[in-house]
């Protein structure tokens, strides 16, 4: 017999139920990607998932530990959220590069579930797009898209998938288009205005919201991501802090400078929807692990993560913003949790000074 | 004023010493096991940089290009550099023992470090103004303390996690380490030059 | 989501009116005895009585082996201020005084007075009835409730009598009745607030008495609606409609902690490290103010209270009225629990009680409830410790805004300082954050065990000091002993000379002159030991270095 | 580790400078060149070199006048030692390895902050005989190199599937930028290390285990 | 102020140490100053020599620095052939558009105004995506002999007669541009180059210590 | 030889150097050790000798002046023994005795022949008694030392297991085996009468 302390009761929550709830939230992005990409999503899904699970399993093995953890979701979720943020083009060997930097750099090395500073997912992907530029910036034609476009049956899928864009006698150019950010990066560069590249792109903020637009697989539809995020909000499964602070701060600075410049800076509902933000948002900032635990804290963090992602994606060489972003934040999420507290019962909001 | 903040953003964030500069890497893994250790040494850092790209500054132009002696640059300004780490070390001890406590302990150290030759060496291969390189040495050391207490924030919470025998220490802090130099580069291209 | 300013003022913790921050909705399906009327539990065999039952100084026994008591006499006095009396709790003969086990997670044991009954339940009238508590003096009535044995009942079992008297300083402007009983399961003030409620009602008036306040607050959760009705209307009955209300509050674990309970009847937070009454409140259990109406108006000191006898392997709960001293398995045998395998038994509530290991032990003034908890369901909520995930979710349900994960992480770590650095002391223990955790990691455990540690470091380090002094105190004598060894040797030689000089200076020499050399060699000697000391000390250090070497 | 006390022999102290006490594995000194310039082999070989040369130069130098310098001006002096023998080997590459000297760049000056350089200087030869000295600098110095060759090889080999500029895995292998970028660099010493960690691990066992059998045999 | 032994030893070591130091390092640098000054020509004559058709002089010696505008000179290069005609020259054109910042391009030309070669020195652009600009010679090739009237000075994507890369276009599109401008530049000033390559090299050899 | 001109301004400049740092550290100088008393806070002053000095003090002298390793104060334990080594700035060692459990001195008082000489032994001077009566121990002021065992003529002091107080009951770390405290606890019970 052990000593056990009180309380005697539990609520019931367990990382299995956390883990299947995001799981299940992602289930209607997933399938927009199916929507849009066809077999070449299922393929990488799978792909990811696959890998990850059988990486988590090896890695457990390899050190000896029980191997149990392997069916806690968690691996199968960043398997999962790697898919989605993956585009549509990537080989099957990056994409088992990624989900086995994901699972032993980013996780299993650092002692497994709970430990990684760094949201594995996210830092698998940034090392593709370090190693892999061409393949990470430039995105598949949707299908809806280009009807003549013969890219996404299961045989032509898996002939592309594995041997590349000649197995299917298509050139890469070809196939690929940029992304509503990056198109808009490359035009502002060009000293065309924002008003007139989001014209030339075709760019449809309802089609951004229910998701036509081309992009990273999981990206694409804000409606399928909002219908999971405010479920998982509804659950408590994840808090409000960190989306809301996150895409408020990127809409708010968006809007200001939209209105000081409105031909050199684009506009908010642009930056909400186009790209990752609001994935990264609901999805990759609220990972548990990697983000501050305090409400407040993560009030700081997604503010953070906010600042980043407009900065980076208006001035920097990464029209993405947000995942770097969000690699960022984590770095700091030790030191926040250190200095941002909440107030202490009986104390003034600051330091130990009682009331 | 514009200029002065990209040299400011620039040598903190886009061209950071120690994650894509590769300076000063041993202090960086050295001193960061502590939170409070990693921030004591930031600020003697920022010290020492700071004096040190001034110093550099004054030598270059008052008497290396005048004498024309580029050869001999390497042995003043580690001369100086020497000199004046040890002068503030021996000052420090005896006026602000407080202060000692804090910050002194790690002036020798700083003493082998390459961020600081380099930003000496750096500093005059730029041909910035006075005022330009004293900012570009304190900027660079801001960049040094900022990774390095970001960095000892991190391994303080690796203190506790259960990591594979062989990863434990100095190899999982490398990958961390690596891990932020990939994050960092998010950064490139804020500054256009 | 959708009430965000109100997230928003929880998240940032600002002081709000409307209730505590953090906290936690149970299921109220736990809450199976209410409503049913409270029996009196028989008269058991033997009854125990623990020496100590309250916070504070333990008691003094004051009977013998062999002695007859009645109900009510006094056996054990009270020893110091914060400390009260324990009386017998029904009359027989005192069989033992030794070790006996209590309801404490050490399992260790404590000196019990052992009464066995003679079935005769005599009482001792020494405290008479005092109907009339106006008419007597502050000071006395105070004197009557400690003597009556008055602890908190609402579990902290902290001497009442302290906390009822007015203060110049900080005069207390309301009381705040605790009709909380936020904890599940638990209904014993429920069914009090119920059938008692002429007396609670009175024992508030006595307190306001006491105390000099003029508000009295009643604060019950809205899942007791039959209790709120029925305070209310004797309220009105009692006519005391002006300035003693009733408080309805939402049912939010832990609604009766008593900071959060201030916090939310006044808006106010009681300042860390003070106490409520720095800033006018005081607040006590229902159960505390029906006993202090006995205790008063009837004479009758602590010696029963109600004890809510559940779990879920009870197949009839109920609330029982219990002698003090009657054991466990006594009064779960008149539930018709008769095996203990497969069960665990829980002291107090599911969320802050202790589980027992032995079920001899006796019901306190402490005990509120004793539950049968089949095995499983207990070993459920200690399922085995997963890696904490950071959710947050602890830190979110904290009513004292702390970070229990981080918390947790040092104390496990042992590093204290930086526990305490995250107010590790302001944590009540209360539970709600092992509740939440998804990762089944024991937190409270980790606290108390960080809090352990931490006193116990506080306890060496004092006892560390001390023993420095105490050996400086005793180099420095030994030094001491020895300067003035030397110091005497040295005396007695000059004076051995000075005698011979005074010899050879012929017999003519007077006595007074002797005595004067004496008198000036003693003043040299007074001036001289310190330098003496000083090489002493160091000689004796080289000594003893080289003993060692 | 070798102490003053026990005079060590040359073979003990060229084991501890090599691998036991190496400048890289076990004291994660001298990393800013080991990172700066090990994008392949190549480069690390001649950067080892021009360290190895310094380290023995300052060795032999400073276990020369031990005992003549004292201790308020130590550092400053050792310091100009170092810097004045890294500013020769500089002149030198500048003068008949330009190419090399380019590439290098920043890392050669600051050869003369190379912790392991002054740390050697004032933990070892300071406080030995002008031989042992010289063997601990040939020794550390190898060791500095060979650690650069590894991370230098290992870089190149992953980032371009080639080694020393001759092709290994084959045209088809994708080069994988991100071991020729910063962060590679950090994560492929982390694995280095690790695995030094894992031979280290392996010794120590295979140390024990004969010591265990030693002591059943003599029993 | 009195100092004691000790002290004089301090100040006397520092002193000797730095004056042994300095003086051995004063020789070494004598010794090799020839030899670096040979070799960094060497190194820049090797650059040259990429962008440059077949010479007999040193396009070094001979260089000259031609004003742009008010504050800003060219480095200007010269290939001659044995007769000590001016066949082409050499100078660095900077596209300031790249995608990351500058990239500097040595370009050569001949006297007809059609491009001799080009190599990129200097650039920012991503490794992996814009970076094929110093890797892909086939691409680089393609500038070879091409003038402002026989190609169409844009990326194909433009219309123009230039590849672009793969998943990068700014960059090449930075890269024609600057090398347009170049040719335009020559254009424009062809006349006044002349003049300077065939200025006395005594006037020169001054304007180029500048 | 005018190349070696500029050979001189750098000794100029080095015997300057020199010169200042020769007056920093004669004007600079500081005494003192305040390690030695931040050390001396953290052992236990149990005064046991244990460590291989004469108390505690002595040994934080010793630990401060870099003589001797920080394991060696086998009564504070693995807890102090961190302390010191993070005060250090040393790698922590094991310790090199196990840790025993506390205990205090007992004095068997009818077989006590009233000596004296325990009382001369007891650092912290906590056993009373006249000569040729009993000599009792204030168990609350023992520290276990064990030094009066060795100078009792008739062996008459035993150390007996410090009694688990219940106010002194704090939870162990989670997991912790009840079962096993409680037998232990019934041995020492059974060992003490
Ligand atoms: C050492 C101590 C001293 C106290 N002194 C007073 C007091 O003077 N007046 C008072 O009203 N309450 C006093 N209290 C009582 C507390 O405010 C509180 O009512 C009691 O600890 C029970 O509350 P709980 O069960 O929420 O812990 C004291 C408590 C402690 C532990
Ligand atoms: C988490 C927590 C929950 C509590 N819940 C109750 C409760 O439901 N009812 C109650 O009377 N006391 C409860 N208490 C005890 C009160 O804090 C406080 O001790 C009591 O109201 C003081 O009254 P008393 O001195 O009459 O016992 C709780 C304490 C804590 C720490
Ligand atoms: C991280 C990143 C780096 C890039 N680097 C370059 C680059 O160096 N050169 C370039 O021309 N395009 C670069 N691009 C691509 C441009 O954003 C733009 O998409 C591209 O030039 C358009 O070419 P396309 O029409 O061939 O796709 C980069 C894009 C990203 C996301
Ligand atoms: C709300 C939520 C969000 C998550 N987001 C991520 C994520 O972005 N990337 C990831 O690898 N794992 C994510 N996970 C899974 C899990 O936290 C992850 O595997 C751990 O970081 C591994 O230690 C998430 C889990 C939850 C509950
Ligand atoms: S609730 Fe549990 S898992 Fe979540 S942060 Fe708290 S301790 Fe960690
Ligand atoms: S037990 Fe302590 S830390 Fe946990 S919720 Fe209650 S007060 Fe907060
Ligand atoms: S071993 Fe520890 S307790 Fe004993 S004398 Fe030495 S320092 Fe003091
Ligand atoms: S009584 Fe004995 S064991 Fe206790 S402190 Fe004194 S000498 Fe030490
Ligand atoms: S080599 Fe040590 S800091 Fe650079």
């Amino acid at each position: 017999m052990i000593f056990l302390s009180s309380p005697h009761m539990h609520g019931g929550n367990s990382i299995q139920l956390t883990m299947f709830s995001v799981i299940i939230a992602l289930l209607p992005a997933a399938m927009v990607s199916v929507y849009l990409y066809g077999w070449l999503a299922v393929f990488l899904l799978t792909t990811c998932i696959g890998i990850s699970l059988l990486t988590e399993y090896w890695m457990l093995r390899w050190m000896g530990k029980p191997t149990k953890p392997v069916w806690d979701g968690s691996a199968g979720l960043t398997g999962l959220l790697l898919a989605l943020i993956l585009p549509a083009a990537v080989p099957w060997w990056m994409a088992i590069f990624a989900a086995v930097f994901a699972i032993m750099l980013g996780k299993q090395l650092y002692g497994g579930l709970g430990h990684n500073p760094f949201n594995p997912a996210l830092a698998a992907r940034v090392v593709l797009l370090i190693s892999f530029p061409l393949h990470m910036t430039s995105w598949i034609v949707p299908m809806h898209m280009d009807a003549s476009l013969d890219m996404y049956g299961f045989v032509t899928s898996l002939k592309f998938f594995f041997l590349g864009p000649e197995a299917v006698k298509q050139t890469w150019d070809a196939i690929t288009m940029a992304s509503p950010l990056g198109y808009l990066k490359t035009e502002l560069g060009q000293g065309v205005t924002v008003s007139q590249a989001l014209v030339n792109y075709n760019y449809s903020t309802l089609h951004a919201f229910i998701g036509r637009e081309a992009g990273s697989l999981g990206e694409g539809s804000a409606l399928a991501l909002l219908m999971g995020g405010i479920w998982l909000m509804a659950r408590h499964t994840i808090s409000w802090h960190i989306p809301i602070s996150f895409i408020g701060t990127v809409a708010v600075l968006a809007a200001l400078f939209n209105l000081i410049n409105p031909d050199a800076y684009a506009p908010p509902m642009f930056h909400v929807l186009a790209g990752g933000l609001i994935l990264c948002a609901f999805f990759m900032a609220t990972d548990p692990v990697s983000s501050p635990s305090s409400s407040i804290g993560k009030i700081v963090f997604g503010v953070g993560c906010g600042v980043l992602t407009w900065v980076i994606r208006t001035y920097g060489n990464y029209p993405e913003g947000a995942m770097f972003a969000v690699v960022l934040m984590n770095m700091a999420t030790p030191l926040i949790d250190y200095y941002v507290r909440p107030r202490v019962y009986g104390y003034k909001r600051g330091k130990q000074h009682e009331l | 004023m514009t200029e002065f903040g990209i040299i400011l953003l620039s040598a903190v964030l886009v061209n950071n010493y120690v994650l894509t500069k590769f300076l000063g890497i041993c202090p960086f893994l050295g001193v960061s096991t502590k939170l409070e250790t990693a921030i004591g040494m930031s600020f003697a850092v920022m010290f020492v940089m700071t004096l040190a790209s001034t110093a550099s500054w004054i030598i270059q132009q008052l008497i290396l290009i005048p004498f024309d002696i580029l050869y001999l640059q390497t042995v003043f300004f580690i001369l100086i550099i020497a000199a004046l780490v040890q002068f503030v070390e021996l000052v420090m001890h005896k006026t602000s023992p407080v202060l000692y406590q804090g910050l002194g302990i790690f002036l020798p150290l700083i003493t082998t470090n390459c961020a600081v030759l380099g930003v000496a060496i750096l500093n005059v291969q730029q041909d910035y103004s006075f005022f330009a390189s004293v900012l570009y040495g304190f900027g660079a050391a801001l960049g040094f303390g900022l990774v390095l207490v970001l960095f000892s924030g991190l391994r303080e919470r690796l203190e506790a996690a259960p990591i594979p025998e062989v990863f434990k220490g100095s190899p999982i802090a490398l990958i961390t380490a690596g891990m932020m130099a990939l994050a960092f580069m998010g950064f490139a291209g804020l500054v256009k030059v | 989501m959708f009430d965000i300013w109100h997230k928003i003022q929880q998240t940032l913790h600002i002081n709000t009116t409307s209730g505590f921050t953090g906290g936690l909705v149970h299921n109220n399906q736990y809450k199976l005895t209410g409503g049913y009327p409270i029996v009196a539990c028989p008269m058991p065999e033997l009854l125990m009585h623990p020496i100590k039952q309250h916070i504070g100084d333990p008691c003094e026994p004051i009977v013998v082996v062999g002695e007859r008591v009645l109900k009510g006499q006094v056996i054990a006095k009270a020893q110091g201020y914060l400390s009260v009396p324990i009386h017998a709790s029904t009359s027989g003969t005192v069989e033992k005084i030794g070790e006996h086990a209590i309801p404490h997670p050490s399992g260790l044991g404590m000196t019990s007075i052992f009464i066995k009954p003679d079935g005769l339940d005599e009482v001792d009238e020494s405290l008479h009835p005092l109907p009339n508590y106006r008419s007597v003096d502050v000071v006395e009535l105070r004197e009557r409730i400690r003597h009556a044995g008055l602890a908190g009942l609402g579990g902290a079992v902290f001497p009442t009598f302290i906390k009822l008297v007015h203060d110049q300083k900080h005069p207390i402007e309301t009381v705040v009745l605790n009709g909380i009983e936020c904890e599940p399961w638990l209904t014993c003030d429920h069914q009090l607030m119920l059938e008692k409620a002429h007396e609670i009602i009175s024992g508030l008036d006595i307190i306001m008495h006491l105390v000099e306040a003029n508000e009295g607050i009643i604060a019950i959760e809205d899942n007791k609606p039959d209790a709120i009705v029925v305070v209310r209307k004797t309220l009105v009955d009692m006519g005391f409609g002006e300035h003693i209300r009733v408080k309805v509050l939402p049912t939010i674990y832990p609604q009766g902690g008593e900071k959060q309970l201030i916090q939310s009847v006044t808006g106010k937070e009681v300042p860390a490290g003070s106490l409520p009454l720095h800033i006018g409140v005081l607040s006590t259990n229902v159960g505390t103010s029906k006993a202090i109406y006995d205790a008063v108006c009837l004479g009758e000191p602590l010696t029963e209270r109600v004890v809510t006898v559940s779990g879920d392997a009870v197949s009839n709960p109920t609330n029982m009225l219990v002698r003090l001293g009657t054991s466990v398995q006594f009064l779960l045998k008149q539930v018709g629990v008769e095996s203990f395998e497969d069960l665990k038994i829980i002291h107090g509530g599911p969320m802050m009680g202790e589980l027992l290991t032995d079920v001899g032990v006796p019901v306190v003034k402490a005990s509120n409830g004793i539950l049968a908890m089949h095995r499983p369901t207990i070993m459920r909520a200690h399922h085995d410790e997963e890696p904490c995930i950071r959710c947050g979710d602890c830190g979110e349900v904290c009513p004292a805004g702390l970070m229990p994960n981080l918390l947790a992480q040092h104390c496990k770590e042992d590093q204290f300082e930086r526990a305490q650095d995250y107010n590790l002391f302001d944590c009540i223990e209360c539970g709600a954050c092992s509740y939440v955790c998804p990762s089944h990691i024991p937190l409270v455990h980790y606290f108390r065990y960080g809090k352990g540690q931490v006193s116990q470091i506080q306890r060496e380090k004092t006892f560390a000091e001390e023993s420095r002094q105490r050996s400086e105190k005793r180099d420095a004598r030994l030094a001491q002993e020895l300067a003035e060894k030397e110091e005497k040797r040295r005396v007695a030689k000059e004076k051995k000379e000075a005698r011979a000089k005074a010899l050879a200076e012929k017999e003519a020499a007077s006595q007074a002159a002797e005595v004067a050399v004496d008198d000036a060699t003693q003043d040299v000697s007074v001036a001289k030991p310190s330098l003496d000391n000083k090489a002493d000390v160091n000689q004796q250090d080289d000594k003893k270095a080289e003993d060692k070497a | 580790m070798t102490t003053l006390d026990d005079t060590p022999n040359k073979q003990e102290i060229f084991a501890d400078g090599f691998w036991h006490n190496n400048a890289i594995f076990a004291q994660l000194l001298g990393m800013c060149p080991l990172l700066g310039v090990t994008t392949n082999a190549e480069n690390g070989f001649w950067m080892g070199l021009a360290t190895l040369l310094v380290l023995i130069g300052s060795n032999l130098i400073v276990s020369l006048v031990r005992g003549l310098i004292p201790d308020e001006v130590r550092i400053p002096a050792y310091i100009v030692i170092i810097a004045s023998l890294v500013t020769v080997v500089e002149l030198t590459m500048n003068a008949w390895m330009h190419e090399m000297y380019l590439i290098l760049g920043l890392f050669i000056p600051l050869i003369v902050v190379n912790c392991a350089i002054l740390g050697r200087a004032e933990a070892f030869a300071s406080k030995n005989t002008v031989t042992n000295s010289l063997v601990d600098a040939v020794a550390m110095g190898l060791g500095f190199t060979f650690a650069l060759l590894l991370l230098g090889g290992v870089r190149e080999l992953l980032g371009q599937g080639e080694l020393f500029g001759f092709d290994i895995f084959g045209s088809s292998y994708p080069d994988v930028l991100l071991f020729i970028l910063p962060p590679g660099a950090f994560i492929a010493l982390g694995f280095i290390l690790a695995g030094v960690n894992l031979v280290n691990i392996r010794m120590k066992k295979r140390k024990e285990a004969l010591a265990v059998q030693q002591a059943e045999a003599a029993s | 102020m009195s100092f004691s032994k000790e002290q004089q030893k301090i100040a006397l070591t520092l002193f000797v140490v730095a004056l042994v130091a300095a003086t051995m390092l004063a020789f070494v640098d004598k010794l090799t100053q020839a030899p670096i000054a040979e070799a960094q020509r060497a190194t820049l004559h090797k650059n040259i020599k990429q962008v440059l058709p077949a010479h007999a002089n040193d396009p070094i010696r001979d260089m000259f620095v031609y004003p742009v505008s008010a504050d800003e000179n060219l480095q200007v290069f010269l290939a001659k052939d044995k007769q000590g005609d001016v066949i082409a020259y050499a100078w660095e054109q900077v596209a300031p558009d790249g995608y990351s910042g500058s990239i500097r391009i040595l370009m050569g030309m001949y006297v007809s105004g059609e491009v001799v070669a080009i190599r990129v020195t200097d650039h920012r652009e991503t490794p992996g995506l814009g970076d094929w600009i110093t890797k892909d010679m086939k691409w680089l090739d393609s500038f070879v002999g091409k003038t402002l009237a026989n190609a169409q000075w844009l990326v194909k994507k433009d219309g123009g007669d230039f590849d672009q890369f793969t998943g990068a276009t700014i960059t090449p599109r930075a890269v024609v541009k600057a090398v347009h401008q170049g040719l335009l530049f020559y254009k424009n000033s062809q006349a006044d180059l002349l003049k300077r390559a065939y200025a006395p090299p005594a006037k020169q050899a001054v304007e180029g210590g500048k | 030889m005018e190349f070696l001109y500029p050979v001189f301004i750098f000794a100029a400049l080095a015997l300057v150097i020199g010169v200042g740092l020769a007056l920093a550290s004669r004007y600079f100088h500081v005494e003192g050790d305040p390690l030695a008393d931040t050390i001396d806070a953290l052992l236990p002053q149990t005064q046991c000798g244990q460590c291989g000095y004469p108390g505690c003090r002595p040994y934080a002298n010793a630990v401060a002046a870099d003589e001797v390793s920080v394991n060696h104060c086998v009564p504070g334990g693995e807890r102090t023994m961190l302390q010191i080594a993070n005060i250090m700035g040393v790698e922590p060692k094991a310790i090199e005795e196990e840790e025993t459990v506390p205990v205090v001195a007992y004095i068997r008082e009818d077989e006590c022949i009233g000596c004296t000489l325990c009382i001369k032994a007891c650092p912290v001077d906590c056993i009373i008694g006249a000569p040729k009566q009993y000599h009792t121990i204030v168990t609350d002021h023992c520290t276990g030392c064990t030094l009066c065992l060795e100078p009792c003529p008739v062996d008459c002091i035993d150390m007996v297991e410090t009694p688990e107080l219940l106010e002194h009951w704090s939870w162990p770390v989670p997991g912790t085996k009840r079962a096993i405290k409680a037998e232990t606890r019934k041995a020492n019970h059974e060992g003490e009468s």
